[in-house]
């Protein structure tokens, strides 16, 4: 890398700085939105000054929207806290599941193990209309139908295959000699799997968590079909903007800047797992 | 302290049968050498007695208790691999510490314990490092300590020199045999150097393919290897093989080797007639006058000193190379025309199509696996 | 509450005094406006309950699923009120109108009991009816013992009330003497002119009255008004509701129809006339010309906001779109007007096709009676009154509500011209398609192909010939051709 | 002569059998999913019937009528073809663009983990208001891109609403949105390679091309593969872009698998046809995950055998 030429490096900084500005330029404009009333969102040309203003959080935050069709009663701070609590939930369940059933496709090579390691992953590519209608006869009469735990269970479509897939490959790089070496030390399996397999694997099942988090997170159609208004989560909530009276586009974006906040949050915070964890290369080194 | 028995095992891969119904005992105290090439099975067979894998067939005995079924963490064993599979995520003493850790002994017996092993291989000032901050040597001496420090009965060494430098390995070759005997542990230890299984071993098993071509102390393997693969494996600088038939005069049996005809000791009498290959040790050749009797005339080649040997490559009339070998400082002869002469009775006959030695009374049957 | 103000409430209810007598009446009492609201809405509670049993469900539960909409927000504002005169507990869902009627079809699909009651249109109820999913409400309706005298079914607008009953027969006439009463209307939309005063004015150009002057006053509009805007604005998504509100309305006024039903009752495509085909290419040169850029991702609430923005001149399309457009912080609100509209020149009145906003009753739900006593408050007089008259509730339903001078009179001061298209229009204003099980197969692939008309894909007369075999073919198929 | 010695104890007690084990560990994931086992083999049956919820009476198997319908379907043909397109191209671009990117970011800095960090934002966006944001920014009149489209000289752009641009439009969007993921996973891939070969070519002054096409893309082609499997597999089945952005339209242009199926069952709740569309794309997304799995477990095994 020291011998890189000045031009290659003015180079990849005009590619780096083009590549910012079109995954970023949405995000900004989005931010900025987020700040304005539909007038000045809604002039033409699009101009970059306006006099900005707290009214979208505020309505947001306080659960009262004002439009022209008089004062709205919104959820959104609802609708954000289902979100956090399922996508939570569904992660945390997923990764109970998950990541055992990683270990032993990784470590185990027992009969069908393929097979079924397939077949869990092959419903992560079903397509989510496919199951959904029918689980929704079908959780009527389990009663599980708008419950948390019936939207749960599905949401393990989405998270559970993504970290089964990717942890399985973490566990794979973990060289069995270092567990052998811990189980002929005198350690059960379960010591091993705990003293061993998961720390080493510790990076990657971070990683993969946050992925499935940020899946759950964006999912709309199954919590909208299967569970009531109080349960629905900001992907569906946001849409509540879109009123008699016209697209509130200011608190639309507001909400979206807000329901990015946590798992950006969270993506900071796990940065270095998400970068590095993902990098199988955690023991290799 | 635990005798050690393997009886009847096979362990397949896929279709690959990786050992072939393998029978070995491995007495009290005593340390056994695994000398094979890779693939030959010997990791798997450590393996076994561990417990990380399990047998398709057979039974495996430690101790005389059968063991077959039990899992790694109750058997009483020590292993050190070798790629040395310490955990990358705790300092060098917690790695010697888990076996300790595992048998429940109280925190100041794992401290003792581990000081005492590190002390005696010489890691005490890098125990609070992570593996990823030890040298090579380091590493080796921290897994050869984790194996070492339960004082387990039986100790499985997985060619533990393997990844260390020359320097450290000929250090290490000479402090092991001193470390395993004191402890006293019955051991198996792997190595693809003939070197080590010679220093280290009480008794040598060269396996191949899955099984165990001969078994039995350093000085058998040598002196009457089973078959040529054997012959050639054991002995630096390799030994001479030479395309031969024996015929029979009066003095008894013998080869023509350049014209000259060798005499051999021992009962070759079957073999008249037959293809053979004499097996030469470089060590059984040596230079002499033209007027020595059956001296064979060659050309020097060339000559290289090799640890306190020297090896010179000559050619037979025919057209054969052939190595000697002296111990440094005797004379020889580094170019010209010069003549050689052989020990008939070390030499080995060896059946060409089977490549076994004739009249070998070692060799492990195939099938049985009982030695013959 | 005091003797001398009740009997002043009493009054208002019986009609003796009006709205602001009563409030000044009040005032003069010493009570603040709102207070004054308070007070009458206890009044209406007691009137209401006056001559009807409505405590006979106390303690139940019902629940709504309901879309975010102004209705539903005067319901739920009103809520109170009908909690305290029957002690029944009611709870509901809101959905925002991008999935609404998604999660109807989901929990319907699923027998689902949760919901007793809840919004629809019409024409949903087309595939809710046959397929077992709601009640007839006739049978409530018709029974004295369950529904109030006060209710006056009479009421409603009859061609809105008829618009919601149908026999269950593909083909079968809206309102039929056996037609089952699949909804109760709660609101409508009528689709008509809006338009932007100034904009007219700056340029010169004067309201159209019929295709002709519409396709050249948007053109005009378009090229002489500036800044980017256009002339007029209609829906062009991918979807039932781009054929339903204006472009239906016109259709409908060259006596142009989808289907024909023949005698024995089989359904077979109508929009391959020599008529349809002119009328589609004046449509489709009329978007081309002067209608918005990105026109056929156009739902109702583009073709708004773009109205309300100042982006276009005028829509042709709810009613009410454009008064909402006309109201809050809206740029242009304050600046529209509204007028009836009349495609063909040879009709006589306008012929608007109506979208309308009702309830209806789950088949699936437990207590249908304890549900139909909301449905009853919810669609009766006195709820239509407050929501007209205290909150958004335009357009009702109810004769009665567009004779109430206060009613009329907040329409004209803010919405100037609303009231007179209204009333020119509402005679014509009836749903103008043929009732059968595939109206979303049929509006879908219309809707795709005048885009693909529009975007040139495909000349208008090829086009609907091959609309008209398809959907002849899918009618034959499901067994109704 | 150590102060601690093994005492290994025979197990006793409670004890899982290594054999079973596997099973234990595997199968309350199992048994979590194959409860949404029962509802597919539910819309296969589905699939096999005239089903119209809007006509009860007429239900009936019709076996295969229901597939066969397709083979004469202009409809189905184009849906088929719209779907493998969109899925071809969505992914393409965004696994070329996704390497590049990471490339760009292979050195570990503090200002690259950043820009890796706030790069995946449009992946934490929820598809569904991404697509509504979209549709605004290219609105022909508030529309901030429109507006830049128009300062060079892109006066009548008409992003999705047009049919030769509205594939384009929600290509865009979609590589927005996912190109983050295939470029974290590469990213990730491309720093845990191990550092030997590189240095070595270096030294050898290997051309750049070389080193890139002999050894880093052999080297990152198990990361590659998992990327574009879930890409891929997800793309197919395309549905939140394209339904917020143009329901499918203009005309017949986006009539993708999951919009036409998801029409089919909300907006006609012909329930029959919707479900034969879902398990012919079930059965694509099938035999396409087979393949890759395939090459995947191949692929780990041969890595595996060279370490």
């Amino acid at each position: 890398m020291e011998h890189t030429s000045l031009l290659e490096r003015i180079l990849r900084g005009i590619a780096l700085t083009l590549v910012v500005i079109f995954f970023m330029f949405p995000i900004v404009w989005i931010f900025m939105m987020s700040f304005q009333t539909n007038e000045t969102i809604l002039r033409i040309p699009p101009q970059l000054v306006f006099k900005p203003t707290l009214a979208n959080y505020t309505a947001l935050i306080t659960g009262k929207l004002t439009t022209a069709a008089g004062t709205l009663d919104i959820a959104f701070m609802r609708n954000l806290w289902n979100s956090v609590f399922l996508s939570v939930t569904s992660v945390a369940v997923a990764l109970l599941l998950g990541v055992p059933a990683a270990y032993a496709f990784a470590r185990h090579k027992f009969r069908g193990s393929e097979d079924i390691a397939f077949t869990l992953l092959s419903f992560r590519f079903a397509p989510a209309l496919l199951v959904l209608l029918p689980l929704t006869l079908y959780f009527q009469k389990l009663g599980l139908a708008n419950t948390y735990i019936g939207l749960i269970w599905v949401y393990q479509l989405i998270c559970l295959p993504l970290i089964l897939w990717i942890v399985r490959g973490y566990f794979e790089d973990i060289p069995a000699d270092i567990e052998y070496a811990y189980r002929i030390a005198g350690h059960s399996w379960f010591a091993t799997f705990r003293k061993i397999a998961l720390p080493l694997a510790g990076p990657g099942i971070a990683a993969a968590g946050l992925l499935a988090f940020i899946f759950a997170w964006n999912n709309f159609v199954f919590a909208l079909v299967l569970a009531s208004a109080d349960k629905q989560p900001v992907t569906v909530g946001a849409l509540a903007f879109i009123t008699s009276s016209g697209i509130q586009y200011g608190q639309i974006s507001a909400a979206i800047v807000l329901s990015i906040t946590p798992t950006l949050a969270l993506a900071l915070y796990a940065q270095r797992y998400l970068v590095e964890g993902l990098s199988l290369g955690a023991v290799k080194g | 302290m635990a005798s050690l028995e393997l009886r009847n095992v096979v362990k397949r891969y896929k279709s690959q049968t990786v050992l072939d119904n393998l029978s070995l005992t491995v007495a009290d105290g005593e340390t056994l050498v695994l000398f094979g090439p890779s693939g030959a099975g010997k990791t798997v067979l450590l393996r076994l007695v561990a417990g990380v894998i399990d047998p398709d067939e057979g039974k495996i005995f430690i101790g005389g208790e059968d063991m077959t079924d039990l899992d790694a963490e109750f058997r009483g064993v020590g292993m050190a691999f070798q790629n040395f599979a310490l955990f990358p995520h705790m300092t060098a003493f917690d790695n010697i510490a888990t076996p300790l850790e595992a048998s429940r002994s109280s925190q100041s017996a794992i401290k003792a314990g581990v000081q005492n092993v590190a002390k005696l291989l010489k890691i005490g000032h890098v125990l609070s490092h992570k593996p990823r901050a030890l040298s090579n040597g380091q590493k080796q001496r921290t897994a050869l300590a984790r194996a070492l420090v339960g004082s387990p009965p039986v100790l499985l060494l997985d060619d533990p020199l393997r990844n260390v430098d020359a320097k450290l390995r000929f250090e290490m070759r000479l402090e092991l045999p001193r470390l395993l005997a004191d402890r006293g542990a019955t051991v198996v230890y792997v190595t693809q150097d003939y070197k080590e299984a010679m220093a280290l071993g009480d008794r040598i098993a060269v396996m191949s393919q899955g099984v165990i071509k001969q078994l039995g102390t350093p000085e058998q393997i040598y002196r009457e290897p089973a078959n040529i693969e054997i012959a050639r494996l054991f002995g630096d600088p390799t030994i001479n093989l030479l395309d031969v038939k024996p015929s029979r005069d009066a003095k008894g049996i013998y080869v023509g080797l350049s014209n000259v005809q060798v005499h051999l000791t021992g009962a070759y009498d079957a073999t008249v007639g037959r293809d053979c290959v004499i097996g030469l040790r470089p060590e059984a050749l040596s230079f002499v006058d033209e007027s020595t009797p059956a001296a064979i005339p060659v050309t020097v080649e060339a000559e290289t000193p090799l640890n306190e040997k020297i090896v010179t490559l000559v050619r037979t009339v025919r057209g054969r190379e052939i190595l000697v070998s002296r111990p440094a400082g005797t004379p020889g002869q580094s170019e010209g025309r010069a003549h050689i002469a052989v020990d008939g009775k070390s030499a080995l006959l060896f059946d060409r199509a089977s490549g076994d030695r004739i009249g070998s009374k070692n060799v492990i049957n195939l099938r049985s696996g009982e030695a013959a | 509450m005091h003797e001398k103000e009740k009997d002043l409430i009493d009054a208002f209810l019986r009609g003796q005094v009006d709205r602001r007598g009563l409030i000044k009446g009040l005032g003069a009492m010493g009570l603040a406006a709102s207070t004054a609201g308070t007070l009458l809405n206890l009044g209406q509670t007691r009137a209401l309950a006056a001559d009807f049993d409505w405590q006979a469900h106390k303690g139940k539960t019902i629940k709504l699923l309901l879309n975010k909409h102004p209705y539903a927000d005067a319901m739920i504002a009103n809520l109170e009120n009908f909690k305290k005169l029957t002690g029944m507990e009611v709870v509901y869902d809101v959905f925002p109108e991008d999935v609404y009627f998604d999660k109807v079809t989901a929990a319907l699909s699923a027998s689902s009991p949760e919901y007793d009651a809840f919004m629809t249109g019409a024409y949903m109820t087309w595939t809710y009816g046959p397929a077992g999913w709601i009640t007839d409400l006739n049978e409530w309706i018709k029974n004295p013992t369950k529904t109030n005298v006060n209710y006056a079914w009479d009421d409603f607008l009859p061609g809105v009330r008829k618009s919601c009953a149908w026999n269950g027969q593909p083909g079968g006439v809206l309102g039929s003497d056996d037609a089952k009463q699949w909804c109760i209307p709660w609101g409508f939309e009528q689709n008509n002119i809006t338009y932007n005063k100034g904009m007219f004015d700056k340029v010169g150009v004067s309201v159209p009255g019929n295709m002709d002057e519409m396709v050249a006053t948007a053109a005009k509009l378009t090229k002489d008004v500036g800044g980017g805007v256009y002339g007029i604005g209609v829906r062009g998504s991918r979807s039932w509701a781009t054929i339903h509100p204006g472009f239906l309305s016109a259709y409908a006024n060259f006596d142009q129809k989808d289907l024909n039903v023949s005698a024995d009752g089989k359904l077979s495509a109508a929009m391959n006339t020599a008529e349809s085909k002119a009328f589609h290419k004046q449509w489709v040169q009329m978007i081309q010309e002067s209608g918005p850029k990105d026109w056929s991702t156009y739902t109702w609430y583009q073709v708004g906001t773009d109205l309300g923005a100042g982006a276009s001149a005028m829509i042709f399309d709810a009613d009410i779109l454009g008064y909402f457009m006309n109201g809050g912080d809206n740029k242009m609100a304050g600046k529209l007007a509204f007028s009836a509209f009349k495609a063909n020149p040879a009709a006589k009145a306008p012929t608007p096709n109506i979208w309308i906003w009702s309830l209806s009753m789950s088949n699936f739900s437990k207590d249908k009676d304890a549900t139909w006593y909301f449905m009853q408050w919810a669609s009766g007089p006195e709820h239509a009154l407050f929501g007209a008259t205290k909150m958004d509730f335009v357009n009702p339903v109810r004769q009665s509500v567009w004779k109430d001078e206060m009613f009329r009179e907040k329409l004209n001061k803010s919405y100037p011209g609303y009231v007179e298209m209204f009333d020119v229009s509402a005679p014509g204003a009836s749903i103008k398609f043929t009732p059968q099980p595939l109206f979303f197969d049929l509006t879908t692939e219309w809707a795709a192909t005048l885009q693909k008309m529009v975007a040139k894909e495909v000349p208008v007369d090829e086009g609907l010939d091959m609309l008209a075999t398809s959907v002849d073919g899918q009618l034959k198929e499901a067994g109704l051709g | 002569m150590t102060a601690a010695t093994m005492q290994r104890n025979r197990p006793s007690g409670f004890r899982i059998s290594k054999r079973v084990l596997p099973y234990v560990l595997s199968l309350p994931a199992l048994l979590v999913c194959i409860g949404i086992l029962i509802p597919f083999f539910t819309s296969v049956v589905y699939s096999f019937q005239r089903y119209r919820l809007s006509q009860p009476w007429a239900r009936q198997f019709n076996w295969g009528d229901n597939y066969i319908s397709f083979f004469t379907d202009p409809r189905f043909w184009n849906t088929l073809e719209i779907s493998l397109l969109y899925a071809g191209i969505t992914v393409l671009l965004e696994l070329l663009l996704g390497l590049g990117i990471a490339m760009l970011l292979q050195k570990r800095s503090t200002l690259n983990n950043f820009i890796s960090i706030m790069l995946l934002m449009p992946l934490m966006t929820a598809p569904a208001l991404a697509a509504l944001m979209w549709k605004l920014m290219t609105n022909p009149g508030f529309g901030v891109l429109s507006y830049l489209a128009s300062l060079i000289g892109l006066h009548d752009f008409r992003w999705a609403s047009s049919p030769s641009t509205a594939l384009f439009t929600v290509v865009l969007v979609d590589i927005w949105v996912y190109t983050p993921f295939i470029m974290i996973l590469l990213l990730a891939g491309l720093r845990s390679l191990p550092t030997q070969p590189f240095e070595a070519a270096a030294l050898d002054g290997v051309p750049r091309s070389f080193v890139f096409f002999r050894i880093t893309l052999p080297m990152l082609t198990p990361y590659i593969l998992t990327a574009t499997l879930f890409r891929l597999l997800d793309s197919i089945q395309q549905f939140d872009i394209i339904y917020a952005m143009t329901q499918g339209g203009p005309g017949d242009t986006l009539t993708v698998f999951q919009v036409e199926a998801y029409l089919n069952f909300f907006q006609s709740t012909n329930v029959g046809r919707s479900a034969a569309l879902m398990i012919i794309l079930w059965a694509i997304t099938y035999f396409l995950s087979n393949i890759f799995i395939k090459n995947w477990l191949r692929l780990r095994e041969r890595a595996r055998g060279q370490a």
